[in-house]
Formats: structure tokens, sequence, C-alpha cells
């Protein structure tokens, strides 16, 4: 009885603090300061709870939760990031009207975001899953613009095919496995027939969420228009709730060779395709969800390892956590970074611009990084698991980020958002914490013994691409290649999709991509509604004739069915 | 008492009462006849009783005996018959005492009539009489003339309320003198062919020749065109719509059944032993026409009595239905109780109809919005007897039309389930369409009260209605109680 | 024999409520109200004890002969349980509900008269043992419905009611007509775990697919199937109340109820899998559910857009019968409770924007979740329901189909679910985006005073029914929950099958 | 050929022509008069009938006058309804004949 309730409290605590912590928004006074702290139980537990289970069989359809090494990770970079945004959000919304409102949205997203890293079973998972996404939706519109209205709907249309392809994979991994423990997944039959669409689903279901190509469509979208500590998370941590659930779903271990070639060809269209729309790039904040995009190909790419060649898989899941932790403490610095540089005073600029060149030489795998550390585990596994070709790629894949890097600090260096302001303590102080999460702990977990990229070879093999991309990146300027003719909008594939519905070639489409297009114009809405609304109206008129024959139709299909079943 | 003495209680009182009122004249009359009402009523239960309790029994009255004697004979079938017209002609009774009191309301009665309006006392007890004679007479000859009886005093009755009532009443005398012949020449033939009368005798001597069945086929026709059985039916929307409301209420509740009483007493009793699967066939297909054609003529009514009388077209159908199916044992009491249902509910929907004549001083059926308001009581009389009528459970309606469905599954004749079905459906349509207008919004003031009584017999008809729906079990009991 | 009083009583307290509170005066409020609050109360109660009794294994069957060879019987199962525990749980928010709502309309003896006697009828089709009792109630519930759908006695209202009983009376006439042929094929017969037409044999496939369809045509009005749907949207003209309770629980429930009844106790799900009927009625029910769907994206109003949602619901407990397994069997049974807790909660929050502030068309309710948060907060609970969203009831109930869809191998079932909650999304989403992320563009085009939310009678039974539906799914595994009764009901059903 | 079966004979006649006198005469008293003859023709068989077995059977006469008295009484009742109805509606044809002329 003690273990349980002590286990609840440890395991399932975190998840519910933020919305307990909830409460306080209905006090008027200072102490709804602390509901920036929701997240703090869920780091104290991350960094000193024990690992273990605890089932809670009344709670949904059989509650298990618990904590494992990978979810020690996760939760740590999760909880820290929602620590540090909700410190430098409750300051950074100092002014705004709909403070609470963000917050309530904000802190139920963070709720679902711990639950999911806490889930030991696929129904919880699924719970906190839906949970965050659709809390995130508020935090997605926030500033209640057109375009975040737009980038909301985008949003929510594919949190909504993610959420029922999720639920179709839950269905078949439970018919699989005949349970809805993570843990029993794996054993189930690699020979069903089912296992495939399994797959497939989990695949859509969660790269929506990682933003894999082709689901990345709402990322660039939405990441940006949310406030920037929003952002944030939604970049650094929330995308890493996919990847998780790549983690706990996918039989990694058992083979799906055909899966893992897939997933690798993705991943790599994602590394480079992500970094090189990203350079090409008019917003500071798209840059960087672009550049997420293309970590996350980093990251499928391991997985696409894994699935091919078993044997692989323990290292790939602690190399993807780790890349995961590495990837969330940078994106979410710079995410933060961009909101403070183009404001900040002379002197704080200077702070701020150093603190955002770290996390993007992380990125860029520059030595002596969090980067570094990643991306050295990451080939490690690729190379260990035979996938050589893979390696070469990956490093050039540096270049791009290099790029991509070069030009969000060159973007942000006056770049202003609406209601941005002069940095005060608070945002201050979760900044802080950011940059002390981006330059340290990486190295605790670190298991491959990482040569630390002392030696020249490796140095040169670390330094190689960023000198590429620099000089790429010097290479265009001299040339004079007008970024902002070039560019491209946020969206890309998607955009393309309605211009293509709407009768505009393909050409055209590109050419005369606006830079603030007017995404989902209402024209395929409006034909969609038009037709929905003649067929409507035929099939009133025809219930109409039903009704007054009502008698007569309801014998006519008694007959009709009879007949039909005899 | 005995059941015999019950049995004289029934012929006597009535016919005593009619005398009595006739002699008391205006001003006791009514008080005789409902006194006399209940005596009669309470004579028919207590018959009932008996019978459950004692069997059939045969009683020449006055000793004499056949063949020039008149012998009363009871068995189940006629002890229900008797019970139907005791409670429903008691609540039909109080109900006239309210119509015809003194200070009439009603407006289908003229006032120039009002004082000839007392004659109602006599010629219902009269009426009454010979139907509970009809029910207990032992052999034909004896029904003939209380048939006779009975149509005399009907038409009287009709005639009543004066105006065109007159030539319904006239047109209702010719048909019934024309049946009443047609059934005499049968009569003459039987008694040409076996030399008796009596109903017992007949049914031991009877055999299949052709004579026979042209005695029963007349007989058979004359009492159709009395039961108003499609297409005879002509006469009786006209003369049950124009009657006075407790004279519409007794002719369609009360009267009508005489007929088909006959008819099932000749052919399941006297006549068995004839090969009649085709008759009975036609039977089952006039009633089907009936089911129909009355639904449809019902729903394209304008005025709620007619609508009514229409209905009793229908309802009349139903009950010779009972004839293809009738060798299934459950067919009988579903009939019978169709039958006591539809008395129940019918004479209620006729004193709905009073009730809202009386009160608005027109009865189209467009123009009662809101009698639900005005008049909850009717409305939920007229409801409940509505229910029972399309046979929606739980009534009697219901209880009967399942029996006689369940018949014909039984007798292997699923089409008559989906014809019984199907009338149901229909009589939902009109009645259901007239009540709706009970709930519409705004409710029309109306001008005039209803008779005193009037509603509140209406309701317990309606109550009666539903509550044969549990009324199945006694009714086959006392049913086998009279065949044993 | 000595707890059969229980069932009796459980029909007849209703029953009594009903009639007395038809000789009540219009003005009687506070008599009323404490007779139907009593009547309700002392139904829970009942109903309580009998949960408890069923749980372990006690029998309350009552019967009553009509005709000899021909009985009314109540029986106690676990399945009659289920829908009598929810009717009897949703009558006492409903009636809190309709007291507010209410409040000073006219005819209000007469509402809560056959309010009273609607619940009598669900009540018996709850407890019905034989088909022939569950025809009975069946009809009766047609009846006293009728009165409330034209309660607003206007001609729309009474359109609408003659719309309605078009559908049902023919339904009932089918009934009818296949109660008795049943009795023909087979004799009255009580319901039988496992069907008791299957002893026939499928030497009799002609005349046993018939009257399954008879049957399934029947019931399927009020549960409405596509095409039998018709007269849901248009009843919805009935008070608010009236269609929350009626048209979205009592009513449509005891069409899918009986349908499961005729597929499991009658005809037995494997010898109705024998006979091959239940693709048809897989394959029928799916329809409805994307019919239904498709058709509540193109209604503006609100009412309506709930009532095609509801059609497309309803269909989700026949497909998990239709779907054969005990898992999709959980999903079905778990959906009729679940969907009345949602539905009920979508409707009354209607309800209240419509006594609020006359609110009755989507396009209308722009910044609403401003003005009415809880109100809208329990809606919200209610449509992420019907959209599956976890933890909310929708969901356990796509979890059981799908894996029950699963297990029987019937993909198409998954795709469909699937579809569906995409569609659900689609017309429910809209109407959570303009509520709660819009400012309010027009005035309400009707508002009655000022205060927070809706009044407290109208306000307390939403929340009450939203916590509801998000309870059993939040707790859809805990001991009492209708997840765990209808784990028991399959595996009695299914105990005996296999 | 009997003397009683010429008697039925005749009253079969009687019968029959007089039926068809009562279903096609329009006329009210044309009809009631139909239907009186019609009753002399069944009485007229059922006098044939007593005259057959050798002690003449009692029963038909008894029918017989009984017959005849509730004819006589049918007869005026519908002759004072005929006259009622003539005073009031002015016609002595039933409404759905008087279209006809």
């Amino acid at each position: 009885m003690l273990d349980l309730l002590l286990g609840s409290a440890l395991w399932l605590g975190p998840a519910l603090a933020p919305l307990v912590a909830l409460l306080l928004l209905l006090v008027g006074s200072w102490p709804r300061a602390a509901v920036a702290f929701a997240a703090l139980p869920a780091l104290l537990v991350a960094l000193f709870a024990p690992t273990g289970t605890v089932d809670l069989p009344w709670l949904l359809l059989g509650t298990r939760v618990g904590l494992d090494e990978t979810g020690r990770i996760f939760l740590i970079f999760t909880a820290s990031l929602w620590l540090a945004a909700g410190i430098h959000g409750w300051s950074y919304l100092h002014e705004d009207r709909r403070r609470a409102t963000f917050f309530a949205f904000f802190n139920t997203a963070m709720a679902g975001n711990f639950g999911v890293v806490l889930a030991q079973d696929a129904v919880s998972f699924y719970v906190f899953f839906a949970l965050m996404s659709f809390a995130s939706y508020g935090l997605v519109v926030h500033t209640r613009s057109p375009d975040a209205f737009h980038a909301g709907r985008v949003y929510i249309v594919l949190v909504i095919a993610g959420e029922l392809a999720l639920f179709v994979a839950i269905v078949l991994w439970m018919n699989l496995s005949g349970s809805i423990y993570f843990s029993d997944f794996i054993a189930s039959s690699t020979a069903a027939p089912t296992r495939d669409w399994a797959i497939a689903a989990t695949l859509i279901a969660l790269g929506i969420k990682v933003g894999a190509v082709p689901l990345h469509v709402w990322l660039p979208l939405a990441h940006p228009a949310a406030p920037t500590p929003a952002s944030a998370v939604l970049s650094g941590a929330m995308i890493k709730a996919g990847l998780l659930g790549w983690l706990r779903f996918l039989p990694l271990g058992t083979a799906a060779p055909g899966w893992g070639h897939t997933m690798i060809m993705l991943g790599l269209t994602a590394v480079f395709g992500g970094a090189l729309i990203g350079a090409l790039q008019r917003e500071p904040k798209s840059a960087l969800a672009y550049s997420s995009i293309s970590q996350m190909g980093f990251i499928t790419v391991l997985l696409g390892v894994a699935l091919s060649a078993p044997e692989a898989a323990p290292a790939a899941g602690l190399a993807a956590a780790l890349y995961a932790f590495h990837h969330a403490f940078a994106k979410a610095l710079l995410f933060l970074g961009v909101s403070m540089l183009g404001v900040a005073s002379r002197l704080a600029r200077g702070a701020v611009a150093g603190g955002m060149v770290l996390p993007a030489l992380a990125l860029a795998g520059a030595p002596l990084t969090s980067g570094a550390v990643a991306k050295a585990e990451l080939k490690a596994v690729v190379i260990a698991a035979g996938w050589k070709s893979v390696a070469l790629p990956l490093s050039l894949a540096a270049a791009a980020t290099t790029l991509v890097m070069l030009r969000t600090l060159y973007l942000a260096r006056h770049a202003s958002s609406p209601g941005a302001h002069a940095p005060n303590w608070g945002m201050w102080a979760g900044w802080w914490l950011l940059v002390i999460g981006c330059a340290g702990p990486i190295w605790f977990f670190a298991q491959a013994p990482v040569d630390l990229g002392i030696s020249f070879g490796e140095l040169a093999n670390a330094v190689w691409p960023i000198g590429l991309g620099l000089a790429l990146a010097l290479a265009g300027r001299r040339l004079q290649w007008s970024v902002d003719r070039l560019s491209l909008p946020p969206g890309d594939l998607l955009l393309l999709l309605l211009r293509a519905w709407r009768g505009a070639n393909f050409a055209s489409a590109v050419r005369r991509a606006l830079p603030k297009p007017d995404l989902l114009s209402p024209r395929p809405g409006l034909a969609l509604r038009m037709g929905l609304s003649r067929a409507e109206a035929v099939l009133s008129e025809a219930e109409v004739v039903l009704a007054r024959r009502a008698g007569l139709a309801v014998l006519l299909v008694a007959a009709v069915i009879l007949l039909a079943i005899s | 008492m005995t059941t015999a003495a019950w049995m004289e209680a029934l012929l006597a009182a009535p016919l005593a009462g009619a005398v009595i009122a006739l002699i008391s004249g205006r001003r006791a009359a009514a008080l005789v006849g409902v006194v006399t009402a209940f005596a009669t009523a309470a004579a028919s239960i207590a018959l009932a009783f008996a019978v459950s309790r004692s069997g059939v029994l045969r009683y020449a009255v006055g000793g004499w005996g056949r063949p020039l004697g008149i012998d009363l004979y009871v068995d189940g079938l006629a002890a229900v018959m008797v019970a139907i017209t005791g409670v429903v002609g008691a609540c039909i009774s109080v109900c006239a005492a309210g119509y015809f009191a003194p200070k009439p309301t009603h407006a289908d009665l003229p006032s120039d009539k009002h004082d000839r309006a007392w004659l109602y006392w006599p010629l219902w007890l009269m009426l009454w009489g010979g139907m509970n004679a009809l029910y207990l007479s032992a052999d034909l000859f004896n029904i003939y003339v209380t048939q006779e009886l009975i149509g005399l005093s009907g038409i009287g009755l009709i005639a009543l309320a004066g105006g065109s009532a007159i030539s319904a009443a006239l047109r209702y005398l010719l048909l019934a003198l024309a049946g009443s012949l047609l059934y005499i020449v049968g009569v003459e033939l039987l008694y040409a062919g076996y030399a008796t009368l009596d109903l017992q005798q007949l049914r031991d001597r009877i055999d299949a020749n052709p004579s026979t069945f042209a005695a029963a086929a007349l007989m058979t026709a004359g009492l159709l065109a009395k039961s108003a059985l499609f297409p005879l039916h002509f006469w009786l929307p006209p003369a049950h719509g124009h009657a006075p409301v407790p004279v519409s209420a007794a002719l369609s509740a009360l009267v009508i059944k005489t007929g088909f009483y006959l008819v099932v007493r000749l052919w399941l009793h006297v006549l068995p032993g004839l090969a009649w699967a085709h008759l009975a066939t036609l039977l089952g297909v006039l009633g089907a026409a009936a089911v129909f054609w009355g639904g449809v003529q019902a729903l394209m009514q304008e005025r709620l009595k007619m609508m009514v009388a229409y209905s009793t077209v229908a309802q009349v159908g139903y009950l010779f239905m009972l004839f293809p199916v009738a060798s299934v044992p459950e067919a009988l009491p579903g009939a019978l109780l169709l039958a006591a249902s539809h008395a129940a509910a019918k004479a209620a929907l006729f004193m709905c109809a009073g009730s809202v004549l009386a009160v608005y001083g027109h009865d189209r059926i467009r123009s009662i919005n809101g009698i639900g308001t005005r008049m909850p009581l009717t409305a939920v009389a007229f409801a409940l007897s509505g229910i029972s009528l399309i046979g929606l459970p739980p009534s009697g309606g219901f209880a009967g039309k399942w029996l006689l469905i369940s018949a014909a599954f039984a007798a292997g004749a699923w089409w008559w389930a989906a014809i019984i079905v199907l009338g149901g459906l229909l009589s939902a349509v009109y009645l259901l369409r007239a009540l709706a207008f009970a709930f519409l919004e705004p409710p029309i003031a109306g001008f005039g009260r209803a008779p005193w009584g009037m509603e509140a017999t209406s309701l317990v008809l309606a109550f009666i209605a539903v509550g044969l729906n549990f009324a199945a079990r006694p009714l086959s009991e006392l049913l086998n109680a009279g065949a044993g | 024999m000595t707890g059969a009083w229980i069932p009796l009583a459980a029909v007849g307290t209703p029953l009594l409520t009903g009639i007395v509170i038809f000789l009540l005066a219009d003005w009687r409020v506070a008599l009323r109200t404490a007779l139907n609050l009593s009547g309700a109360f002392v139904k829970l109660v009942l109903v309580a004890v009998m949960l408890r009794g069923v749980a372990n294994g006690y029998d309350y069957s009552v019967r009553v002969a009509i005709v000899p060879g021909l009985d009314i019987v109540l029986i106690t199962d676990a399945l009659a349980l289920l829908f009598l525990t929810l009717s009897a749980g949703l009558w006492a928010l409903t009636t809190i509900y309709a007291v507010g709502y209410l409040e000073n309309a006219p005819h209000r003896s007469r509402f809560f008269g056959f309010f009273s006697l609607c619940i009598v009828a669900t009540t018996g089709i709850a407890l019905a043992g034989n088909l022939f009792t569950l025809f009975v109630f069946y009809e009766i519930l047609t009846l006293v419905t009728y009165p409330l759908v034209i309660h607003r006695g206007t001609r729309e209202a009474l359109a609408a009611g003659r719309v309605y009983l078009r559908y049902t009376l023919a339904g009932g006439a089918v009934l009818l007509f296949a109660v008795a042929w049943s009795h023909a094929l087979a004799g009255p017969h009580d319901f039988v775990a496992g069907g008791y037409l299957r002893e026939l044999g499928t030497d009799q496939r002609l005349s046993l697919t018939l009257l399954f369809g008879a049957l399934i045509a029947g019931f399927g009005v009020k549960a409405a199937l596509f095409p039998l749907h018709g007269w849901l949207p248009a009843a919805m003209v009935a008070p608010a109340p009236v269609s929350a309770l009626l048209h979205a629980v009592a009513v449509v429930k005891a069409g899918a109820f009986a349908i499961i009844r005729v597929v499991y106790d009658v005809f037995g799900v494997e010898f109705a899998e024998a006979l091959g009927v239940l693709g048809p009625l897989a394959v029928l029910s799916a329809f409805t559910i994307l019919y239904g769907s498709l058709r509540a994206l193109a209604q503006d109003e609100l009412k309506k857009r709930l009532a095609y949602s509801t059609v497309s619901q309803v269909s989700y407990i026949v497909l998990g019968v239709a779907v054969l397994g005990p898992l999709s069997t959980i999903g079905a049974l778990v959906h009729l409770v679940n969907q009345g807790l949602m539905k009920i909660t979508l409707f009354l929050s209607a309800g209240n924007l419509a006594e609020t502030l006359g609110v009755h068309h989507v396009h209308e309710m722009n910044g609403v979740g401003r003005r009415m948060p809880l109100t809208m907060a329990a809606f919200t609970i209610g449509a992420l329901g019907m959209i599956g969203v976890p933890p909310t009831a929708g969901f356990v109930t796509k979890i059981y189909l799908g894996t029950g869809a699963a297990e029987a191998g019937q993909w198409w079932v998954i795709v469909i679910l699937a579809a569906s909650s995409l569609l659900n999304a689609c017309y429910f989403l809209p109407i959570l985006y303009s509520a709660w992320f819009q400012p309010q563009t027009a005035p309400w085009p009707h508002e009655h005073g000022t205060g927070f939310d809706a009044k407290a009678t109208l306000l307390v039974p939403v929340l009450f029914s939203a916590a509801f539906a998000l309870g059993v799914g939040l707790f859809a595994d805990t001991p009492v929950s209708p997840l765990e009764w209808a784990k028991l009901i399959s595996q009695r059903e299914f105990g005996y099958a296999r | 050929m009997t003397t009683p079966i010429v008697y039925a004979s005749a009253g079969v006649a009687m019968l029959c022509i007089a039926l068809f006198g009562f279903l096609t005469a329009r006329h009210v008293l044309r009809r009631i008069l139909a239907l009186n003859i019609v009753g002399s023709g069944v009485f007229m068989m059922l006098v044939a009938l007593a005259a057959r077995p050798d002690p003449p059977d009692p029963i038909p006469h008894a029918l017989v006058m009984t017959g005849i008295v509730v004819g006589v009484c049918v007869t005026a009742l519908a002759l004072a309804l005929l006259r009622r109805m003539f005073a009031d509606e002015g016609s002595a044809r039933l409404p759905e004949d008087r279209e006809f002329g």
C-alpha cells in the first residue's frame, strides 16, 4: 500500500503537479507566480527518484507509470525545459492580458508531456499525448492573430490525424501483443501480417509530432506562431514526445528492415531538406523550426538503423535519447535568444549573442559541445551497425546545419516579435538555466568512450563541415544571393499542395510564394463547403420526402432489408 | 342467486324498466333509466361470474320448453357479450343522463326536440333488453324477434335527433328490415331441412347439403348487413354520425356486435360441421377490405364524429378476420377481446366527440386546437381509447390483436397478421391526426360546457378499454368454462 | 422470490410519480419537484440494491401472466441493469435540469407526468425478460414520448411529432409482426444468454433471416439506423431536457439496447453469425456512422448537429454488436452508457446556451466560452469524448471497438472508426474553436439575466454529467465502472457461447 | 306438383320480384311496400312448409303470426319516419337518391 502511494506520488505526481498548480491561477495575488515552477517536481523526480513502475489498475484501462533509464533522460531535459520556459514565460508575458490563459494551456501541455514520459502503457501514453497535443493548440494561437489561427488550424488538423493514427496503432499493437503495456509490445509476434500496419501507423502517428518528412508541414508554422517560451517547449520538449513514442512503440530489437530503410531515407531527406529550406527563411523562428526538422531527421536515421539492424537497438535507443537531450537544450536556448536578442540592451546583447552561439555550435557538432557528444554517440551506433555509407552524409549535414544557424543568428540580430520587451530578471533566469543545461550535463550520460575531439583527426572531422558551411555562407554573401528573393515560405509542401489544389501550376506556386502567404485560403474550404451544402440540400429534400411517406418507407425498407439479407 | 335467475333478471329488468320509464314520463324517466341500467349491469356481471363458476345453462322460461316455449341458453360466449353490454351500457346510461338532462347544452339536439328527449330512456332500455335477449336466446326464431326489437328501438333512438338523422334512421330501417328478411328466409330453409329451430338440436342434426349452405349464406348475408361489414357498411356512418351521442355510442359499441355475435354463433357453434373454409376466407377478405376502406374514409373526414363512425367500419373488419383463423383456440378470445375493447373505446370516443361538440359547438377536426388544455379529461380519454383502437400496448385492443396475430401465425397464415398490423397503422394515422390538434397552441376558447358526466364517463370507458389488456386470461377462462 | 418486488417497484416508482404529477396543478412547483426528486432518488436506491444483488448472482425476476402462455417478464440480468442504471441516473440529473429549464413554462404537470412515464417505459425496456415484454414497453415508450416531442404545441412541433410517429409507429407495426412471428416459430420464450432461436437450427434459414431483418427494422427505427433515422433530427424541436434524455439517451438507447437483446439473447451471436446476418448489420451500422457524421457536418443549428451526431454514435453500439467477439461486445455495451453520458452533457449544455443566451446556432457561438465558461467546459468534455479523445468516455469505447474488430479480423471497422473520429473532429472542433478562441462578434440573440454562466439548476446537472463522462473514461477500470460491468456481461454471454 | 310446392314457389317468386323492387326503387314508400311483399313471400313459404307433414306443423304458424306482427310494427315505424322526413326535407327519397330526379 505504501509502495503504491509512494510510487504514484513519484511517477504520477510530476504529471499531476502542473494541473494542480493551475489552481493557483485562481488566486489573485503574488502566489500565482508559483505556477511558473510547476515543472519543479518533475525535475526533482527525474534527478533523484529511483527507477521502477507502479500499476494503477483502476485508472483508465489499467495504468502503469514509472521511470526507466530512457525515461529519466527524457524527463530531465523535458522538465528542465518546461521549468526554464515557465519562469521565462511568466516574466515574458507579464504585460500580456492573457497570461493566465496562456499558463492554463501551458501547464496542461506540460502535464501531458510529463505524463507521456512517465507512462508505461499505451493507453495512458495516448491520454497524455492527447492532453499535450490539444493543449498546445492554445499555445499556438495565443496571439489570436490571423497568422496564428492559420497555423493553429494546420496544427490541429495534423494533431487529429496523428491521434487517429495513434489510435489505430494502439489498437493494432494491443491486438498483436494482447496487452497494453509497452513491455509486452516487443514480445509480440513478428510474423503477424498486421505488424507492418502497426509499424506504419506508429510511424505516421508519432512522425507528425516529430516532424518527420513529409508530415512536418505544420511544424514551421506552428512553432514560430506561439510565444517564444511556448516555441521553446514545442520545439525542444514536445517534439521529443513523438520520439519517445517511437522508442516505446516500435519493436526495436526485432528486424523490420523495410521500415528501417524507409526511415533512413526519410531521415536523410529531413536532415538536408530541413536545413536548406531553413536557411532560406525570413523569420528566425521559422528557420529554427526547420532546423528542428533537420535535427529530428538525425534521430530518424538512427532509429531506421536500429530497425534494420536489431542488435544495434539498445545502443541506438540511448543515443537517440542523448541526441534528444542535446537538441532540446540547444533549440530551446536559441528560441529564447531570438526573443531577447533584438530588444535587449546593448550590454545584454553581448551575453545573449554569446549564449546563442553556444547552442548553434552545439547543433553543428563543434568540438567540446554537447552536440559533439551526441553526434559521436550517434555515429558510433550507425557505424557499428554497418551503415558507414550514412555516416558521411551525416557529417556533411553539419555544414547545412551551420548554414541554417548562421541564417538564424543573422535574422535574429534585430528581430522583434509583437509584445517583445527588454528582458527582465525572470527571462534571464530561464535563459541561464538553459545555458547551464546546454553546456553541461550531457557528459554524465555519455556511455560510449567518447573521444572528446582532442585528437587532431577528430577535431578536423568535427570542424570541416562547419568550415564548409561558413564558406558557403560567405560565398553566398559575396555573390549577393539575395536570400530575400530565394526565400521559401514556411510550410513548403503544404503550400504546394494548397496551390495545386487551387489549380495553379507548380512553378508559379514556388515563384509566387508570398512572404506571408494566405495559408489555407478559403477557396478549397469554400468549394468543399458548397459541395457539402448542395449535398445537404439534396439529402434533406430526400429526407422530407421520406418522412412524408415514412410509414410506407419503413415497410419498404423492412422489405428491402429482408430481401437483401435473405 | 342462480344462473337462471340472473338470466331472467337480465331480460326482465330492462324491459320492465322501459315500461316504467315510459309510464313515469318526462320527469322520472332518467332516474328509472339509470337505476335500471345499474341493476342490469350488475346482473350482467353476476351472470358472467355465475357462468364461470357453474358453466353452461339451458333454461326453459316458465317451464314450457321447446319447441314452442322460449328457452334461454347461456354459455361463455353469451356471458361475455352480455357482460360487455352491461358494463358499457351502464356507462352510456350515465352519460345519457347528463346529455338528455333538462337543460341541454349540446348542439346536435335542436331545441324543439327537447320535449321528446326523455323518450330516450324507454327506447334505450328496450334496446338493451333486446340485446340481452338476443345473446341469451336458444333458438333461431327468437333471435329474429330480438333482432327486430333491437332494430326498432335503435331506429327510434336515431330518430330522436331529428333533422338529417331521420333519413339516416330510415335508411337503417330499410336495411335492417331487408337483412331480417334474408335471415328469416335462411331460418326457414333450415327448418325445412331439419325441422327444428333450436340451436343445439340443429348443431346435432346438421349435415352438409346445398340447401343448408344456401340457408346459412342467406342468414349470414342478412347478419353482415346488420353488422355493417364492408361493402354493406354504407348505412352506418350517417346513422351513427347523426344520432345523439349516447345513441351513437350504443349503436357503434354494442348493437353492431350483435350481428357479429350471431355470425360467430352460427358458424362456430351451430354449423361447424360444414366445410366453410372458402366462406371463412371471404369473410376475412371482406374484413380486410373493411379495415382499409374504413380507415381511408375515416382519414378523409372533416368531422370528428363522422371519423369515429367510419372508424367503426374499420374495426368491424378486424372482428371478421377471426373466421379464417378460427380453428386456432386463441382466435376467438382474441376477437372477443377486440370486440370488448372496441365497445369501450368506441363509446368513449363518441362521448369525447360529444364533449367537443358541446364545448365548441362544432366538431371540425381542424379547429379544435388545444382541447388538451381546455378539456384535459376528454383529451386523455380520446388518447387512451385511441391507443386501444390502434392496438398499441397496453390496451385491450393490443391484447386482442396480439391474440389474433398469434392465431394467424399459428394457422400458418401470416398475411392476416400483416393486414391486422397495417390496419393498426392506418387507424393510428387518422386517430393521431385528430389527437395532435389537442396539443396545438394556443388553445381556442370554447363557449359551451360539456354535459356533466360525459367527460368522466368517457374517461372511465377509456380506462376500461386500456385495462382490458389484462382481461385476456379471465376471458379465455370464461369461454372455456362455457364450453365445458 | 423475496426480492421480486424490487423490479416491480422500479417500474412502479416513476409510474406513481407520473400519475400523481398529472393530477397536480401547474403552480404546485415545490410539491412537484419534491415528488420528482424523491421518485428519482427512490429509483436510484432500488437500482443500487439490485446492482449489489446481481453482482452477487442474485436474481430478481418477476413473471406476470397476461394470456395463457404469454407472460410479462421482468428480469435483472447484468445487461438489464446496465441500461437501468443509466436511465435511473440520468433521470435524476435531467429532472433537476428540467425543473430549472421549464421555470414558468406552461403545462409543466403534463410535461413532468409524461417525463416520468417515459422513465417507466425505459425501465420496462431495460428489465424486459422476453421479446413480448420488450415490445410492449417499447411501444409505450413511443406513446409517452410523443407528447413530449410536441410539448411546445407549435405547428412546427406538431409536424415533428407527426414525423416521429410515422417512423416509430411503422417500426412498431413491423415489430409487432416480427414478435408474433418469433412466437410462432419458437413459442414465447424468455431471453437466454446465447439465444434461444438457435435451437431451431439453420434449416429454417430463410424464415429466421427474415425474422432477424424484421426485428432489426423495427428496433432500428428508434436506434436511428440509416435510413430509419429521419425522425431524430426532426424531433429536436422538443425542449432541451427532452432532447437530452429522450432522444439522445432513452429512446435511441432503447432501440440499441433492444438490438443487443435480439442479437445476444434471442438469436445468440454465434447463431446470428451462422445465419450470416451480422455482416449486413455491421455494414449498415458502419454506413450510418459515416452518414450521420457527414450530415452533422453541414448543420448550423446546434441541436440538429448533435442529433445527427447521435445518429452516428448510436450505431457504434450496433456495430460493436455486429462485430462478433467479446471485446467489441464490451465496446458496444460500454458505449451504451458512455454515449449517453456524453450526449446528455452536450444536449444540456446546448440547452443552457439556448436558455441563457438564446444561442441556437453554431454561427452565434463566437466567444461564448468566455461568457459561459463552465457550460462550455462541459460541452468541450462531451465533444472531445465524441471524437474519442482520451481520457474521456468515448475513448474507452473506441479502444474496445477497435481491438474487438482487430480480434475478429474485421480490419475495415478500424478504418470506419478512424474516419468517424475524423468527421467528429470536423464538426465539433470548429464549435470549440469559435467558443473559446474567437471574440464575441454579435450580441447574444436573447440574453436572459447577466449572472455568471447559467443558473444553478441548469448548471449543476451539466457539470455532473460532464464529470461522469470524464470519470467513466478516466477511471474506466474501477470495479464499479460501466466498463467492468460490460466485461461481466460479455463474459457471461461469451462464456456461455464458447 | 303438390299444393304446398305451388305455394312455396309462389312465395319464392314474390320474394324475388319484391327484392328486385326493393333494390331498384328510389321512392322510400315503394321500398317499404316492396319489403312488405318480401315478407309476404317469406310467410307464404313458411306456411307451405307447415303443410308438408301430415298433421300440419304448428310451429311455422306461430312463426308467421309473430312475423306478421313484427312486420306491421316495422312498417308503421317506417311510414312514420318517412312522413317526418318528407315534412322536414320535402322529399320522400333518401338523400343519396335525390339527385337522380
